[in-house]
């Protein structure tokens, strides 16, 4: 460990010694808006480090990290989104009785450890990484003491997750105990097919055990079945952070370490994730299709966005990483949007889940309705969104990878998946019900900061959408040295 | 003077356009103006043209007058254009003349009907549609103006369209005549991409330096032209049509369901004659059919009780005689009946108007003694019924009549079969004409006669009645003056009679056999009809299948309407969403299904996870 | 395999912590094993991080069963199922 | 920079027209019209100026624009112009214009947002008409579904979500399908040459093995058949059609069908001359089907609205023939035929607009006799249905004609068959006319004619039809070009013996 290296890693120190004082902050005194404050500043910093330390990429810190542009942009983005989550967790908890403040250092561990994912090169810090934020994430699930549902999904994730560890884990212990090595690059030798070399079946069961813990976290059919109890039962702020920090650090992890840009995807890897990825889009987009709850909606159409995430990921190639990752970010960007107008919406004892709060919406909030009729049609994949580069993109890694069965997949189940859509926006753009009979209370005042990170996510959108140039050149330099 | 040729058409189309337009606003005598002015109008036009080009013929006895480029597509350029030649000439006359004396006697005839204007801009669109067929220089204008008068004669016939049967009499009308279209249209088709030219000239001549005789694709053409000219002219197999337009105003009937539309398809056969010539087999079938028409028809007129069907059916039948004479190759016997057909046919009709108007009633058996009281429509009818019956000599359907029957024998199709064809059919046109005059105007007077006449009424009936005598003399036989002009000036487009049998059967005795079967109709029909027998209608079957016509209409109904209708309800649904609403079906079924899966149980949960495991493991094991 | 079929079986929840328990350690089990056999102490430090890790899971599974248990009054698994569908 | 000024004018006035509504319904209304009025300037502009010069145009396209959008893929924003895309924006904006109009009284509640979907949508339309990136041409051809998925959806009738929906899948799946041929035509360029790009006319020398350019052409072809709409693929046009308010079926038949009969003269044919002419056969057999299918489906129904939803499968069946049969006659017959029909059936559903506002139903049985009450509404619905059973003298006889020629070459039998088309065609057209403006008026309705604005709406659709039936030259020597350069696939012998 030497000078660089530390700058390397200071974006990683910094996410954790905000925490660290977060907690002593909030031992001292709580304040709502100072931890908000504190754990932005933090984030903030982090971000900023990214760029500092870009000029000592790229890097091997010890046998734990690998720290290149790759990490730094997949870290730029999860920071990215965990600052959004942030500022709408703020209205969202201002307006509950719990006692906000710890959600943001666990919102920062769990960063921290997605963080870790991103850059790690090690079993044991991938280890290490997945269960920061599993434990992070088992809390801030729960958060809401109140809720029952709350408290239920805490449990359902708990179990799960950690029997999905213990899987994964023993799936590790099976390559390390054939191969004698900790690295993780390993898979990506286990995935490429080459002549005259073939896994031995304690290695090739390690690699799937270790892609049934990847998939659970991901959220890929056959293990998605906690995905819609989670999301409906965790605060919606959760949720977001849920559906991109915890997602996207695991994906990054994935396609770095899983995608074979040169060659074929070996036999046996690559028939399950495809049967993952195909099970995944139908499954995913089915469950959705007449779901009244809007969380359970979004938690299914997650499940089929992995899948699409996959293809691309399977495609391989020169675009399969570069489209995985633009889809990938046209997707968190969308996904928040989303779940920030659902925030904005929500009531303090309310949230705005079931479809029949949406009814007439348009006519009544014109611009939120707009927001989050952009963040719908950009999940499904029309031009002008973020959302449909992204599909051009992973159609194009898969088109020139020829993966027909995959592609013919994915239109069926994304047409599927545009009725779900549609239904939102339709009950958005139907006529109001009497006044005064659905809602509760009524929905707050939109606060400033709010508004403003809602109006870059659309812009975002849009902006990904149509002018995608310089980010495709900044993800394919990115993307260049994978495996 | 020959460039006016435009004017013709655009008169009447101009004072159409305007009546449909503003006709609302205008009082009823601006309307009676402009629609029975501008089709004098164009009868002015055309009598100087036709001055003009017998004053000093323009070379090769044709003029065209090119107006524009119609289309122009991949070698496919027809034009607005009009040709005048003696047979277009002839036909112009006879529909603008005919034509203007329709009109004026309409003008008095609907004077009370609170459409005025509505009925004069469908007739002025009429005579311009005519006209445009008639002048036509290709067969593509000369559709525009077939399917025009065909979209006229709908809308005429469905004239009181607040009655149910009026509207379907109308669309009957233009549906059958539709599938004459549609072989037409395909035999233009065909045309074109055989021979590269729609212009009726450049065809007759291609077809006869391409194509020999009998041959196959001659007689296709032929014979899909011949589909059309058998459902506008109402011949069989499509005839049925005709006798239940008389739902329209009189006036029109007289106008399009006599005198000019329905003799559009001997035009058309006349016009495009070497077509047929090339097709001796379809010119056959065309002789053929129009026997058999004919007699058909006389056959029904003889039973109907209702005197514009008798009307009607009588058309059918003397369209059947031009057929006759198209199929012997005698094409100028069919232009000189056409012509005359149309003087007497129109007058007759005209007549009946006024019987109808006068009385309210159309059932031969309700009339009766009105001899005395319709003094005018009496004569008409009988000088109108005596050129149709054939009367020798002074009438003009007998000189017309007597040369088809003539060339029956003697023309190059002739033969013996068909002579006595023609000469049964002469006896029972003879027969049913007077029936109608012996049951509308003797006996006794049973109706109480409520209108008179007025000046239009009476002039127009007066000049048609001189021209249904007088009109047989522009082309007499040789034993009686032997002038045959009209033959001589349609010489130089169709060609000349031709006696090919000689033999028992000359000229005289066919006139004199004529002659005889006048004679005999007018004994029979006074002895089974007249004034001193039973005035009741006969009940036998046969005469209740004749007064259905032949039951061709029940035939259609249960071959063609019935399962039409039957198809058109079944298939409204749209059999083809089934299967995409199934797949939707399936689609839900899919999310049903998957939803079990969601029990929201912990364990469940977990035990998916191991299945999965299992599952990716076991594949691992599989494939390796 | 035995902590999986607790899992599968048991529904009181302390039985289900426990089965979690149990194929952790398995895993770390595995782990020290395996790092025998290479003669690499990688395998025990493995083991020491998923005992640590285990032990936090632990704690917070139980503060959910006793947040359960005071609104549930029930210990049972499958009565967290008021979500579905 | 005049072509994306058309786009532009569109989008600025949708958004502006949705601002004023809120202060003046009025206002929002003549921006609409102003807006696309411009755009009709623009491209009449465009027409005098190089259709002017009588048929010295050396070159493929009048005007043209063409920059860097993302260069990583070749993809650049290239619009042009030629004369088939000039007519068929002509057509679009005068068809936009008569929407707006159509819907002045139809339409009071959320003008503004009405007027923006409108505008958009012919934003799109344009779009569609004058891409010649493949990529930019996909994005505007979904870019439109949004807009008219809105206005079915909110100012539809009954069943409106069901319909709206209903097309919306069918169209975004079908779109799927020739998004993934058109990536994979780039990546098969990109294989063969190095240089990515989604520019039609650099990807028509893309080489492609037989087998490729077959199932390329069916990702294609499904999704321009879905949108034409071709038999099996008809199903949601009745339903869309019939729900839809009026402006939205004028749009609807008017212009959404016509970019699929665009797309397979644009660029299918072009791409794949191989394949389109192996399957002609095929297609024309469909296109026959289509015809006879329409048009008997069309008897059968009692819903005004619905009975002209399937003439247009009938009329767009002639398009498939004209296009397929594969020579320059039945091509240019269907590119008439595809203007035509666009005005003619957007008359028909204004009518069917107009009686809906008037009467609130749409079923057949309860109209008959309007003739005494409306003589004026009832004369121009004679007149229109007339143009769609193809009475010649107007428009749509002009387009059926043309192709049934064209296609007899090809195919005998089939134009036979097709040819009864007309035969049905009559039943349809007199079903219209008849059964709700003749016959008794049992339900003594009375109701007010045509008002001045209805009356110029219908009479200048009037007068555009009888100037195509009786002068179509104008719009054929403008589109002969354009439909040469997509027919260069058409067996050279044909073609020059047509030729004089």
């Amino acid at each position: 460990m030497n000078h660089p290296d530390f700058a390397a890693l200071l974006p990683l120190t910094i996410v954790s010694a905000t925490a660290v004082f977060l907690m002593i902050a909030i031992a001292i005194r709580r304040n709502h808006k100072a931890a908000l404050t504190i754990a932005l500043i933090g984030l903030a910093a982090a971000l900023g480090s990214l760029a500092l330390a870009a000029s000592v990429l790229p890097r091997q810190v010890t046998s734990f990290f690998i720290l290149d542009s790759y990490s730094f942009f997949y870290m730029a983005i999860l920071l990215g989104a965990a600052v959004f989550v942030l500022l709408f967790a703020y209205d969202y908890l201002n307006c509950r009785e719990e006692q906000p403040e710890e959600l943001y250092l666990l919102v920062l561990l769990a960063t921290a450890g997605a963080m870790v994912l991103v850059a790690s090169r090690n079993f044991a810090s991938f280890f290490l990484g997945l269960e920061l934020l599993s434990v992070a994430l088992y809390a801030v699930i729960a958060y809401v003491r109140t809720e029952s549902i709350s408290i239920e999904a805490g449990i359902k994730y708990l179990v799960l997750a950690a029997s999905s560890s213990a899987v994964l884990l023993f799936g590790l212990a099976l390559i390390y105990s054939e191969s004698g090595s900790m690295e993780l690059s390993q898979f990506t030798t286990a995935m490429t097919r080459t002549a005259g070399h073939a896994n031995s079946f304690p290695v090739l069961a390690g690699v799937m055990l270790v892609l049934t813990g990847v998939g659970f976290k991901l959220a890929v059919v056959p293990f998605h079945l906690w995905t819609p109890d989670v999301y409906e039962g965790a605060p919606l702020p959760v949720t977001a952070f849920i559906a991109t920090v915890s997602k996207g650090g695991m994906f990054a992890l994935l396609l770095r370490w899983f995608h074979v840009s040169r060659g074929e995807i070996a036999g046996a890897p690559g028939l399950v994730l495809s049967i993952l990825a195909i099970a995944s889009m139908l499954t995913g987009n089915l469950l959705a299709l007449r779901q009244t709850n809007v969380k359970r909606i979004l938690a299914y159409s997650s499940i089929a966005h992995m899948g699409y995430l996959l293809v691309a990921l399977l495609a391989g190639g020169t675009f399969g990483a570069p489209a995985a990752t633009y889809y990938l970010t046209a997707y968190i960007v969308t996904i928040l949007g989303a779940f920030s107008v659902m925030t904005v919406l929500s009531g303090s004892r309310w949230e705005a889940a079931s479809l029949e709060s949406y009814r007439g919406l348009f006519w009544q909030k014109p611009l939120l309705a707009a927001a989050f009729t952009t963040m719908l049609l950009s999940l499904a994949g029309i031009p002008l969104t973020a959302g449909f580069l992204g599909k051009f993109y992973v159609l194009t890694a898969g088109a020139a990878a020829s993966r027909w069965v995959l592609l013919f997949t994915l239109i069926v189940s994304s047409t599927i998946g545009l009725f779900y859509y549609l239904r939102i926006v339709v009950v958005m753009y139907a006529q109001p019900t009497d006044p005064g009979t659905k809602r509760d209370a009524p929905a707050l005042p939109i606060s400033l900061p709010a508004t403003m990170a809602l109006a870059a996510l659309t812009g975002l959108v849009f902006l990904l959408g149509i002018y995608p140039a310089l980010f495709w050149d900044t993800i394919v330099a990115v993307t260049r040295n994978l495996g | 003077m020959l460039q006016l040729l435009w004017l013709v058409v655009a008169i009447p189309f101009a004072s159409a356009v305007l009546l449909a337009l503003c006709g609302s606003s205008l009082s009823r005598r601006a309307v009676a103006l402009l629609g029975a002015g501008s089709v004098g109008l164009a009868a002015l036009a055309s009598l100087i043209i036709s001055a003009t080009f017998l004053a000093s013929a323009p070379p090769g006895n044709e003029y065209v007058q090119h107006l524009w480029t119609w289309m122009s597509s991949g070698g496919f350029r027809p034009e607005i254009a009009f040709y005048l030649d003696p047979v277009s000439l002839l036909m112009l006359l006879v529909v603008t003349f005919v034509g203007f004396l329709i009109h004026l006697y309409s003008v008095e005839y609907m004077r009370d009907d609170e459409g005025y204007a509505r009925f004069f801009a469908y007739m002025n669109l009429f005579v311009a549609s005519m006209i445009t067929l008639v002048l036509a220089n290709n067969l593509l204008l000369l559709y525009l103006g077939w399917e025009g008068v065909g979209l006229c004669s709908f809308l005429l016939i469905g004239f009181w369209y607040r009655e149910p049967q009026n509207v379907r009499a109308a669309s009957k009308a233009f549906i059958v005549t539709r599938f004459g279209d549609t072989a037409f249209a395909v035999g233009l088709f065909l045309l074109f991409t055989r021979l590269d030219t729609l212009d009726i000239q450049e065809v007759m001549h291609r077809a006869s330096a391409r194509w020999t005789p009998g041959s196959g694709v001659a007689i296709a053409a032929a014979a899909l032209l011949l589909g059309g000219a058998v459902g506008k002219s109402a011949q069989l197999p499509l005839q049925t049509w005709l006798p239940d337009a008389m739902a329209g105003p009189t006036p029109t009937s007289a106008l399009i369901h006599a005198a000019t539309m329905v003799t559009a398809g001997v035009y058309l056969i006349a016009r495009t004659h070497v077509l047929f010539a090339l097709a001796p087999s379809v010119q056959f079938l065309v002789a053929i059919i129009g026997a058999a028409t004919m007699l058909m028809a006389a056959f029904s007129a003889i039973a109907q009780r209702d005197m514009k069907r008798v009307l009607a059916y009588s058309t059918i039948s003397q369209i059947g005689y031009m057929f006759l004479a198209l199929g012997l190759g005698a094409w100028s016997a069919a232009m000189f009946h056409l012509m005359t057909h149309a003087f007497f046919k129109a007058l007759l009709f005209l007549a009946a108007g006024v019987v109808i108007h006068a009385v309210h009633e159309q059932d031969l058996y309700r009339m009766g003694g009105l001899r005395s009281e319709l003094r005018l429509a009496f004569w008409s009818f009988v000088i109108g019924g005596s050129a149709l019956a054939g009367l020798p000599l002074i009438t003009a359907g007998f000189f017309s009549k007597d040369l088809i029957l003539w060339q029956s024998w003697a023309g190059p199709n002739g033969n013996a079969w068909f002579w006595i064809v023609g000469m049964t059919g002469a006896l029972l046109t003879s027969l049913y004409t007077f029936r109608m005059i012996l049951l509308a105007f003797y006996g006794r007077q049973q109706l109480h006669v409520k209108a008179k006449n007025g000046l239009a009424v009476r002039v127009s009936l007066i000049v048609l009645c001189f021209l249904s005598l007088v009109g047989g003399y522009v082309d007499t036989p040789p034993h009686f003056g032997g002038v045959p002009a009209l033959s001589n000036f349609l010489n130089s487009v169709l060609p000349p009679l031709k006696e090919v049998h000689v033999g028992p059967i000359t000229e005289t005795v066919t006139a004199l056999s004529a002659s005889t079967m006048f004679a005999l109709g007018l004994g029979l029909a006074y002895l089974i009809f007249g004034p001193k027998r039973s005035r009741l209608p006969a009940h036998n079957l046969l005469e209740q299948l004749w007064l259905a016509g032949w039951g061709f209409d029940w035939f259609y109904d249960k071959l063609l309407v019935r399962p039409f209708q039957w198809l058109t309800r079944k298939s409204a649904s749209d059999l083809v969403d089934a299967p995409i609403n199934g797949l939707a079906q399936v689609t839900v079924l899919g999310y049903r299904a998957l939803r079990l899966t969601q029990t929201g149980r912990v364990r469940w949960y977990a035990a998916g996870l191991a299945m999965g495991t299992v599952a990716t493991v076991a594949i691992a094991l599989l494939v390796r | 395999m035995l902590g999986l079929a607790g899992l599968l079986t048991r529904r009181n929840m302390i039985f289900t912590l426990m089965c979690i328990e149990i194929m952790l350690n398995a895993s770390g089990l595995a782990f020290v094993a395996a790092g025998s056999r290479w003669a690499q102490p990688d395998g025990q430090v493995m083991f020491l991080f998923i005992l640590a890790m285990a032990a936090a899971e632990v704690s917070i599974g139980l503060a959910f069963v006793l947040l359960f248990h005071k609104r549930q009054l029930a210990l049972d698994v499958d009565a967290a199922s008021e979500m579905r569908g | 920079m005049i072509l994306p000024s058309l786009i532009l004018i569109l989008i600025v006035g949708g958004i502006a027209s949705w601002i004023v509504a809120r202060r003046s319904e009025v206002v929002a209304r003549l921006i609409a019209v102003a807006s696309v009025l411009a755009d009709l300037f623009v491209c009449f502009g465009i027409w005098v100026a190089y259709l002017g010069q009588s048929h010295s145009t050396p070159e493929r396209w009048f005007v043209e624009c063409d920059f860097a959008w993302i260069p990583q893929f070749g993809i650049r924003i290239h619009l042009a112009i030629d004369g088939l895309s000039l007519a068929l924006l002509l057509l679009t904006y005068f068809l936009g214009i008569m929407a707006v109009l159509s819907s002045w009284t139809e339409i009071r509640e959320r003008v503004g947002f009405f007027h923006f979907n409108l505008l958009w949508v012919l934003a799109g339309i344009t779009g569609v008409f004058l891409a010649v990136d493949l990529f930019v041409f996909y994005l505007f051809w979904e870019l439109m579904l949004v807009p008219m998925y809105f206005l079915i959806g909110i100012w539809g009738h009954e069943r409106r979500i069901y319909a709206a929906t209903k097309f919306f899948l069918f169209t975004q799946l079908s779109g799927l399908l020739i998004l993934v041929a058109i990536i994979t035509l780039a990546v098969l360029h990109h294989q063969s040459t190095g240089v990515f790009t989604f520019d039609f006319e650099q990807l028509l020398h893309t080489a492609l093995s037989p087998r490729a350019a077959r199932l390329l052409m069916l990702g294609f072809l499904v999704a321009f058949l879905v949108k034409l709409p071709a038999f099996p693929f008809h199903t949601w046009l009745p339903d869309a059609h019939t729900e839809a308010p009026t402006a939205g079926s004028v749009i609807l038949a008017g212009l959404l069908l016509k970019t699929g009969a665009y797309g397979l003269i644009r660029f299918v044919l072009p791409l794949f001359p191989g394949p389109s002419r192996e399957l002609a056969p095929i297609l024309m057999t469909i296109g026959v089907i289509g015809i006879l299918y329409g048009a008997v489906l069309a008897v059968g129904q009692t819903d005004l609205k619905r009975l002209v939803a399937y003439t247009s499968v009938s009329h767009m069946g002639f398009v498939l023939l004209g296009v397929f049969a594969g020579n320059e006659i039945a091509l240019e017959g269907a590119v008439v035929q595809m203007i035509s029909h666009g005005i003619s059936t957007g008359a028909l559903f204004i009518l069917a607009g107009l009686l809906q506002e008037r009467m609130h139903t749409r079923e057949i049985s309860a109209m008959g006799g309007l003739w005494e009450t409306m003589p004026a509404l009832s004369g121009a619905g004679l007149v229109f249905a007339m143009a769609s059973l193809g009475l010649p003298g107007l428009g749509d006889f002009v387009g059926e004609f043309l192709v049934l020629l064209g296609a007899y070459r090809a195919n005998v039998p089939l134009t036979v068959v097709a040819t009864l088309g007309l035969l049905v065609a009559t039943l349809y057209g007199l079903r219209f006319a008849q059964s709700a403006f003749q016959g008794p008026n049992p339900h003594h309705w009375k109701l007010p004619d045509m008002r001045l604005r209805e009356w110029a709406v219908l009479g200048l659709m009037m007068m555009c039809l009888v100037w195509i039936g009786l002068y179509p030259q104008p719009v054929l020597n403008g589109v002969r070009p354009s439909l040469a350069a997509a027919a260069k696939c058409i067996p050279a012998g044909n073609c020059q013996e047509i030729k004089r």
